[in-house]
């Protein structure tokens, strides 16, 4: 059994099924498959894009993916609800919080978010000390930014690369978030399945993933060209991208992942007792 | 079939659809097929709970929403399969329109009413809208000559014909209307509850479901299933006892091939 | 009373009514007879209002005819009555759109329905009735109004003989009482000789008038036995014959 | 309608459509409803890139999912419409099922379909069956029993009942579910092309919305309604070529209230 | 043939028929009488297998009738013509049903077809068709099969006098030559006594049998003038007048 597995055949070819959202976080992926840095490695990587977290959330649990990119939220969730998926890297998104010409912040602000999601903590995190929120629940990201435009909504929390579509048609950026201290609220994701019968490949998908993210720091251009052209958005709004500072493959922090955790058991009204160490699948070297 | 066999095959119904799923939960053996037995005892616990305000909220729209439909939808059809002058001026644009996605106009809804309620009772009656045209309008089409013969002859005026002629023959059609309208507006709210909402049942549903408490989203499907059920064994007795005379007309026999 | 001129009628591009005049006087009684498709149903339609003749032009009390008037009643050859509305309800239904009173309705509705001896399927459907039984509703629906022109379209034909010598008997009387314009169309020879006061005979498609008859025993009262009857019996025969001769 | 005057109306509608479309775009000013113009010159050039593709996999999908749901919908509304014993022990499994939000089951349909073609287009399906089966069922349970009287003498098999009677005397509403499947699998379109596929034009529609290119999303709207329209002007010619009795039947006037 | 013992039949809790026995030769002629809505046309139903008397037993045959006989042709009072299918279409459903070879069949349609008179409207549909046709396109249908039981529910009420009288005249030659059992409903007391061998006077609701009559002149060549047929008409119409007057 040991020598047909890959681990001594470094040139057999393994493959992993990867669902992706249209989002910053995914730049690293594409550019490794662009620049033909997993293939390199034997590892061929599919990628399956969503644009509906509940049919990702899905097709992760059905098997159909055996990762993806996903928040702490809903990862938290998961777990609690007996879907137990093993973060193996941080990822690094960016998220705007938009404002419209008529924002005035001294009057309550009714702020766009999705409920059970990152946009939640985020508004919590970083806008809930300054403002007074009405918080209102949007779960698609383009309804969001028009019910803004339309100034149906006082502020709204857009993600990349749509927020700078928005800025670009006249809204603010109020406030960005590319990390919290270091830390991030998106993060890759695998099944358990897959941990255990596909270590091989995920352990090459993180060097390849370490690889571009090298790339990226090296070339200030890789990223944003790749977001124009893997995610289809206007080139006009490059000059508008916050990107995020992109970091090696790392696992959040105890520490950020009891913050998460507490945040959530506040929110939902749940209690989530779970041995932190059982989040994370290490395979960062 | 009068109220007691009405109840009696809506258990029986009910106990088969439990059994497959049952079956179907032990095969699959995957969280999101839950067991049907844990499932409705957390529906009972949910149902004390506010599972009954969203199916209330999620009930009102429906209503509402069916009942501009119908109206809206019966005038236009009965415009345009009665008078050749809007069969040509107004059913190419019915055309044109009803294949459009209206799903995809949710935004702009939400631009000219609002975030709440109204664009959704909106969206879910222009959707259904025009089935009930479709459907009016089709109907009127198949309508006989014969009948409008005698009437005719009486001076009837267009009120008269509408109401003893125009509207007892596509009854039939309507109700089939109906019934496909609820099972319609129910998966439209699936996606109106989504939006600047947290009471409704579509809402429900699509919450447990991002949260993956698959218990609570079978829940939320049993409850407006029930809903629906509701409504349809309603529109199923009306229909009995106002349209006696269709039963008549397919006769006695119940079964045609036997 | 009713005065067609020429009219003509095409179906498809095939001429069913041609050049048809005739003048039907006020408080006449005529009877049609023809062969079967010779247009007979098509010319009650025309004298209803119901169509209107490709060419020609038709009158009723000196004012063109362009659309069903009140006072018309037409039994037409398929009944046509309602499936969703009760025997009751059928009949009720003129009286009903003529906005007749309730306190007159009851009256009337009872007697027609007994007159037909419909009584006992009165809260019944059409679909759950005799052959018989839906032609006597139809008769009873044009019977309850007051109409000043009254259509038969082979009214009488799925009638037992009894009970149709009693109707025949009936309308004789409501025609010789009320002075009702009426045109019979039938099949039946001597129910022809003994309704109608003039007889008019068509011809095989495309219709038209061939020949009409005064009927002279129609105002004897035991008609039938007449020696009159039975020549003008058998002169319609012969004509039909020769109507039916002359197409082939 | 021939089809010279099916050509000048649907014009005729298209043009009313695109003014009342360009009214609206000058009066609200916002990006959600673009310049019909802009929206044509796109569609047009999109045409010639890879849109063709987009609508010829949804065509493909809607084809075959309508196909499926006919021939399930048919056979198990006359199932139910003809047999005592299947209206007794089916139908109240069929309206149990119906009110279903069959959306919500697309967890488990990817689980035993993949995320592939499959399971989209069991799912576009899964929902107009059931709308298929309640109007065939529906339409089966008006049928007159005159017609049944001769050619049961005959010694009709139960095939031959089939072919000269029942199927006749629904293929009218048939043609109507028809119309309004085609709406609906639209519609489902976009639930069902929202996952692993790059191909469909409802992943064009939200892909487009997610870019906020709002140009580019009412291209693929324009596409999808004129993609319907055909559809519907197929089944309309079809009707006319193969019902003339229904146009009989219904007389020669054109208008029953002129 | 047929034999009928004490049948009866309900509709909703109504008698309709009672504890009705009757016996049906092989090759008979029967002609059947009665007031409107008495139970012929039901009765004819239960003979063409069609409903089932809800007590009492009925063979064809001698084998109990369970369902309907594909050597049954019934004419029925409603025509029941099929919309969808065109006048020929219609007439060749019994030669498609029992598979009869297209050679065989073009000879039969064309001579079934002319015999009636229909050929100018073959391609017609039946909503386009007058009354007299509607119901010749019914008899076509039954007389194209070559059936052992013919079952006639008032099939010529709707044809004028001259048609009338050849196509009994045909039929008549038909039941002569081929010996098919036949069964007239009929209100016409004359086409009762020149088709039927015998002829049954039923009774008013709940219908049974009120009295049956051999009919001595049916054999008789110019029977409708002849003295026992003016003899049997009187009193057939006396027994009708007794039918319909007991009931009252
Ligand atoms: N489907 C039905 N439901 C209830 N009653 C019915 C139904 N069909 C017929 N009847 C009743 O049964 C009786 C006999 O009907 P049937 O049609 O056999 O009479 P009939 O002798 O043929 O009369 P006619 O000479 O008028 O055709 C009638 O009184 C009629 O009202
Ligand atoms: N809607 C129609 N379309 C085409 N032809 C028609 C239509 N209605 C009637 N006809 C034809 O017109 C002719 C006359 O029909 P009509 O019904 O007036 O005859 P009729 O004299 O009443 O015959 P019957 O005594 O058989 O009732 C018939 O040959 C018939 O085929
Ligand atoms: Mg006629
Ligand atoms: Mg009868």
């Amino acid at each position: 059994e040991d020598s047909t597995s890959p681990e001594d055949a470094p040139n057999e070819v393994v493959s992993l099924k990867l669902g992706l959202m249209p989002a910053v976080d995914a730049l690293p992926v594409f550019i490794a498959i662009n620049e033909g840095l997993f293939e390199d490695l034997n590892v061929s990587v599919d990628v399956e894009l969503f644009t509906n977290a509940n049919n990702r959330q899905t097709a992760l649990q059905t098997n159909e993916i055996d990762g993806a990119l996903t928040d702490l939220v809903a990862f938290l969730n998961n777990w609690h609800n007996g879907f137990e998926t093993q973060i193996v890297t941080s990822t690094d998104g960016s998220f705007s919080f938009l404002v419209n010409d008529q924002f005035n912040p001294e009057e309550p602000v009714s702020l766009g978010i999705m409920e059970v999601s990152v946009t939640n903590y985020l508004a919590d995190t970083f806008i809930a000390p300054n403002y007074t929120l009405e918080k209102t629940y949007i779960p698609e990201i383009p309804t969001r930014l028009e019910m803004l435009a339309q100034n149906q909504l006082d502020m709204a929390l857009i993600p990349e690369p749509v927020a700078s579509i928005g800025e670009r048609n006249g809204l603010t950026k109020a406030v960005s978030v590319t990390d919290e201290e270091g830390e991030s609220v998106q993060a890759i994701v695998f099944t358990k399945t897959a941990i255990e019968e596909n270590e091989v490949a995920i352990k090459r998908f993180v060097a390849g993933y370490n690889e571009a993210i090298e790339l990226i720091n090296a070339d200030t251009d890789l990223a944003l060209d790749t977001l124009i052209e893997e995610l289809d958005v206007p080139p006009e709004i490059k000059p508008f991208v916050t990107l995020p500072s992109y970091q090696p493959a790392r696992l959040p922090s105890r520490n950020y992942m009891e913050k998460i955790t507490a945040w959530v058991e506040d929110i939902q009204g749940i209690t989530i007792d779970q041995n932190i160490d059982a989040y994370f699948a290490d395979f960062v070297e | 079939m009068r109220i007691n066999s009405l109840k009696f095959s809506t258990l029986y119904a009910l106990l088969i659809v439990t059994v497959c799923w049952y079956v179907i939960h032990l095969l699959l053996n995957t969280p999101t097929v839950p067991d049907p037995l844990l499932t409705f005892s957390r529906l009972v616990n949910l149902l004390t709970d506010d599972l009954l305000l969203h199916l209330l909220s999620s009930l009102g729209r429906i209503v509402v929403a069916t009942s501009i439909a119908l109206i809206l939808g019966i005038t236009v059809g009965l415009m345009i399969g009665l008078s050749q002058f809007f069969n040509t001026y107004l059913s190419p644009i019915v055309f044109v329109l009803f294949p459009l996605p209206k799903i995809a106009f949710l935004p702009i809804l939400m631009l000219l009413f609002g975030l709440g309620n109204q664009s959704k009772i909106i969206l879910v009656a222009l959707i259904i809208v025009f089935q009930i045209i479709i459907t009016v309008k089709d109907s009127v089409m198949n309508l006989k000559k014969e009948y409008f013969l005698s009437i005719k002859t009486m001076g009837a005026t267009r009120i008269e014909l509408f109401k003893h002629i125009i509207f007892p023959s596509i009854l039939p059609s309507l109700f089939t209307a109906l019934r496909l309208s609820i099972g319609t507006s129910i998966s439209v709210l699936f996606f109106a509850e989504n939006y600047a909402t947290t009471f409704g049942i579509g809402y429900f549903i699509m919450d447990s479901w991002i949260r993956i408490d698959y218990i609570d989203m079978y829940a939320g499907i049993v409850a407006i299933s029930l809903l629906g059920l509701g409504l349809f064994l309603l529109i199923q007795l009306i229909e009995q006892r106002y349209l006696p005379w269709v039963q008549l007309e397919k006769g006695t026999q119940q079964s045609f091939l036997d | 009373m009713i005065t067609s001129e020429n009219i003509s009628l095409y179906y498809n591009n095939t001429e069913i009514l041609s050049d048809l005049s005739l003048h039907i006087n006020a408080h006449e009684s005529l009877a049609i007879i023809g062969p079967s498709g010779c247009g007979k149903t098509s010319l009650l339609h025309i004298f209803a209002g119901l169509i209107k003749p490709t060419s020609g032009s038709i009158f009723v009390n000196h004012t063109p005819l362009l659309k069903p008037r009140r006072t018309t009643a037409l039994i037409s050859q398929h009944y046509s009555l309602l499936p969703w509305k009760t025997v009751f309800e059928n009949i009720c239904l003129p009286l009903h759109i003529q906005k007749v009173k309730r306190s007159a309705f009851d009256a009337r509705t009872k007697a027609t329905l007994t007159m037909l001896g419909l009584n006992h399927v009165k809260s019944k459907y059409p679909t759950e009735l005799s052959g018989g039984e839906q032609q006597r509703v139809a008769i009873a629906r044009a019977l309850v109004q007051t109409p000043d022109l009254l259509l038969f379209d082979e009214a009488f034909s799925s009638l037992d003989a009894i009970t149709r010598d009693r109707l025949q008997s009936e309308l004789k009387h409501l025609h010789q009482s009320t002075k009702t314009t009426m045109i019979f169309v039938t099949h039946d020879i001597e129910e022809a000789l003994y309704l109608g006061e003039r007889i008019l005979v068509m011809s095989t498609q495309p219709g038209t008038v061939f020949k009409t008859f005064v009927n002279p025993s129609y105002h004897n009262p035991d008609a039938k036995m007449s020696q009159g009857f039975h020549q003008l019996s058998n002169q319609l025969r012969q004509t039909l014959n020769e109507v039916m001769h002359d197409a082939n």
